[in-house]
């Protein structure tokens, strides 16, 4: 499985600014391995964010993201307290969900 | 700690204020751990921590004396091989490559033949105008001929500076015994052939280096 | 036994044949539009989400520095002011499939996003709003993509 | 063909080369303050900390033989002092009789709490197996020290000696291109293609040089330690395989920690 994210989710005012770094290799498909072979393209396809249980964000992603993906975006009315649910899957179905709660 | 150390020494130990050995007992300390720590990899053998005399002379944060520098100058200069057939000058286009590429000769490249290197010359010098992502390490060798006055380069008023362009790559300590610069010929880094082309790019009035 | 190298492969390579068989969960290939990704120009990309042609407009942000030391990481983000944005797109002009990201926008979150992208080599990097009333609208930022280290 | 060398000729005409080289700094002012600017937007965000918490949990995590966690280990404050012993680093250890740095101790912890068999770790090529355990470990441990200040002890001989072969080390030319540490960073603001080398024969400044690894390298993608640093800094000196945790590299260590005095601490680092 997966390593888990870090997310960082701040508010300040009426919103929540969300920090998230997510452990993936994000392979293009385009590089050869010493030996010549192409390696596979491996890369997160899909994130959606989760503010209490109601997705407030879709995105899709192609192999150009960087590996170890950032992503930072703002959450309108999340508060203190609130939790902030980051889910991906990548283009071999493998999948990880993490949580942080707004501070 | 043995048993048979005197008390008085151990004391002085576990306070840490025994006296360190001397300096040249220290340099030879440090040569056994580098011969200890170091083993081949791929290309990168073993043989490569073994110093020439300008290597063993530049190796401290002081610089060797006066005679000791002038022979290791003497020795560079004395070694420079002259390029076969007087044929100083090759295709600027391919000293740019050459100097664009710094790879060659550590122990993830599978061939220490010069085809397999690069010059390495952007990672110190400044060149041609174009490229921004140039060092700081060596002077800036932008304009290198036409501030030296070279139009013709088989002008025999460009002789010199032909002559010292080349034994500058061929060796760099023909002129100074520390310097930083690789010994492009001597150490069989770059052949004839290349050192031409980064001739041609260095002092061809049509290169980008003398626009 | 198989090395991880391996399994890496056979795993892409069941997934490949699941995906052409139309065997792999919707969930994971309903959403994720290949024809997209596959685009080689941003007209490409934006049609085959199902926009018209792109229009420049100053309404649209892309920010990245203007020169990035490395390609394999470079900070971006696009942002929006105007409303009824309905999706937030990210390209890389120069990098063999242009699109790097799609943001959904909601009411729930800003049309804001900031991200990392690969650049193979200098190159503009485009911020597209995609708006309710259809119109496509962009920017663009050129980035410089420097050679670095000692070269090896 | 074996002509006569024309130097005073060639040294006269340096001295117009040199002239040059200011014109070319100020031109490319505008380079350096972009590239300052793309550091700074990757500031907020480093991926170093992806293997912080994976190091966190590392020490905590029953593992090994001896099915034990790391949280007895002495990093040479006491057993179990992870914040501050970082910046203390390469220092003399009673146990082991030897002057470790911080990954060499991690693996000697590993060896006695955990029964992990310390030479295996040491040969295992680094980004494999365990190697990438005592990277995570070393990540968190530096992360630990954030903010504070080197300050190595320099109180036992064998911490003065390992200084004294360092700074030995650092000076010494070898292979095909002559190179030693100090070719690139022993003189202030020279670089490396766009690269900043900091000189490390003195404090180089804060978070700048030996005060910023552990670092993730943007470049590649991976979490470099200070062993796996020096280790590339002498496949591109060109020199042969440094062994992890030799007195070549320890030492090295403790002589740019030793000068780096007073810096603070920002590790885990980003580099390109």
């Amino acid at each position: 499985m997966a390593d888990p994210m870090r997310i960082r989710a701040q508010a300040a005012g009426d919103k929540t600014t969300v920090r998230v770094l997510m452990n993936h290799e994000m392979e293009t498909g385009q590089r050869k391995d010493t030996a010549g072979k192409t390696i596979p393209a491996w890369f997160i396809q899909e994130v959606t964010a989760l503010h209490n249980g109601k997705t407030v964000l879709t995105a899709q992603w192609g192999p150009s993201v960087a590996k170890n993906p950032f992503l930072q975006f703002a959450v309108k009315g999340a508060k203190a307290g609130d939790k902030i649910t980051i889910n991906w899957l990548d283009n071999r179905g493998d999948k990880r969900s993490d949580e942080a709660t707004v501070t | 700690m043995k048993n048979s150390t005197p008390l008085i020494a151990s004391l002085l130990l576990a306070a840490g204020c025994a006296a360190l050995p001397s300096s040249q007992d220290l340099d030879r300390e440090a040569l056994v751990a580098i011969k200890a720590a170091f083993r081949d990899e791929g290309i990168a053998k073993i043989n490569r921590i073994q110093q020439d005399l300008g290597q063993a002379a530049c190796s401290s944060d002081k610089q060797p004396t006066d005679a000791v520098a002038d022979q290791v100058m003497a020795q560079a200069r004395a070694g420079v091989k002259w390029p076969t057939g007087g044929q100083y000058f090759g295709d600027w286009r391919e000293g740019e490559k050459l100097a664009q590429n710094g790879r060659g000769m550590t122990w993830t490249d599978s061939s220490t033949a010069p085809a397999a290197n690069g010059g390495s010359c952007y990672n110190c010098h400044q060149i041609s105008k174009q490229e921004i992502s140039f060092g700081t390490i060596g002077p800036s060798l932008y304009n290198y001929g036409k501030n030296r006055g070279v139009g013709d380069v088989m002008a025999p008023t460009a002789q010199p500076i032909v002559e010292y362009t080349w034994a500058k790559i061929y060796n760099s300590k023909a002129y100074s015994a520390c310097s930083n610069m690789p010994r492009f010929g001597h150490a069989g880094v770059l052949d004839e052939k290349q050192m031409a082309h980064l001739m041609s790019l260095l002092l061809d009035p049509k290169s980008p280096v003398n626009q | 036994m198989q090395t991880r190298r391996e399994m890496i492969a056979h795993s892409a390579q069941v997934a490949g044949l699941l995906a052409a068989a139309g065997l792999l969960p919707t969930a994971a290939q309903a959403a994720w539009s290949q024809a997209a990704f596959d685009a080689r120009t941003l007209a490409d990309a934006t049609k085959a989400l199902g926009g018209s042609a792109p229009i420049e407009s100053k309404d649209v942000t892309v920010t990245g520095p203007d020169i990035a030391e490395n390609g394999a990481v470079v900070p971006v983000a696009c942002a929006t002011t105007l409303p009824g944005v309905k999706r937030l797109l990210l390209l890389v002009e120069k990098n063999p499939s242009v699109l790097a990201a799609v943001f959904d926008v909601s009411d729930a979150v800003d049309a804001t996003f900031s991200t990392r992208v690969k650049m193979g080599q200098s190159s503009n990097v485009f911020a597209v709003a995609m708006m309710a009333d259809g119109k496509v609208l962009y920017a663009a930022k050129e980035i410089k993509v420097t050679l670095g280290g000692c070269g090896g | 063909m074996h002509r006569p060398l024309l130097i005073a000729a060639a040294l006269a005409l340096t001295g117009a080369a040199l002239t040059f080289a200011g014109t070319a700094l100020a031109q490319t002012k505008s380079a350096a303050d972009g590239i300052a600017e793309y550091r700074r937007m990757l500031e907020d965000g480093n991926p170093a900390e992806l293997f912080e918490a994976k190091g966190e949990d590392l020490w905590k995590q029953k593992r090994g033989p001896k099915n034990a966690t790391l949280q007895a280990c002495d990093l040479g404050k006491g057993p179990g002092v992870v914040k501050g012993a970082f910046v203390e680093l390469p220092r003399y250890f009673a146990d082991t009789q030897k002057v470790q740095d911080l990954e060499s101790r991690l693996v000697s912890c590993m060896a006695t709490l955990q029964g992990f068999n310390a030479a295996e770790i040491a040969a295992t090529p680094f980004g494999r197996g365990e190697q990438n355990n005592v990277t995570a470990l070393a990540t968190w441990v530096a992360g630990e020290s954030r903010g504070q200040r080197f300050n190595l002890p320099q109180g036992h001989e064998q911490e003065r000696k390992s200084y004294e072969i360092g700074k030995r080390v650092f000076f010494f030319r070898g292979g095909p291109m002559d190179f030693s540490c100090a070719s690139c960073h022993s003189v202030d603001g020279q670089r490396i293609r766009l690269q900043d080398l900091p000189n490390l024969t003195k404090n180089p400044g804060d978070g700048v040089g030996f005060a910023a690894w552990p670092a993730y390298r943007v470049s590649n993608g991976q979490m470099w330690s200070m062993q796996l640093r020096l280790n590339d800094c002498f496949r591109q000196q060109r020199l042969p395989y440094p062994g992890f945790g030799s007195d070549v590299t320890v030492s090295l260590s403790t002589y740019m920690g030793v000068n780096a005095k007073g810096a603070q601490s920002i590790a885990p680092g980003l580099k390109r």
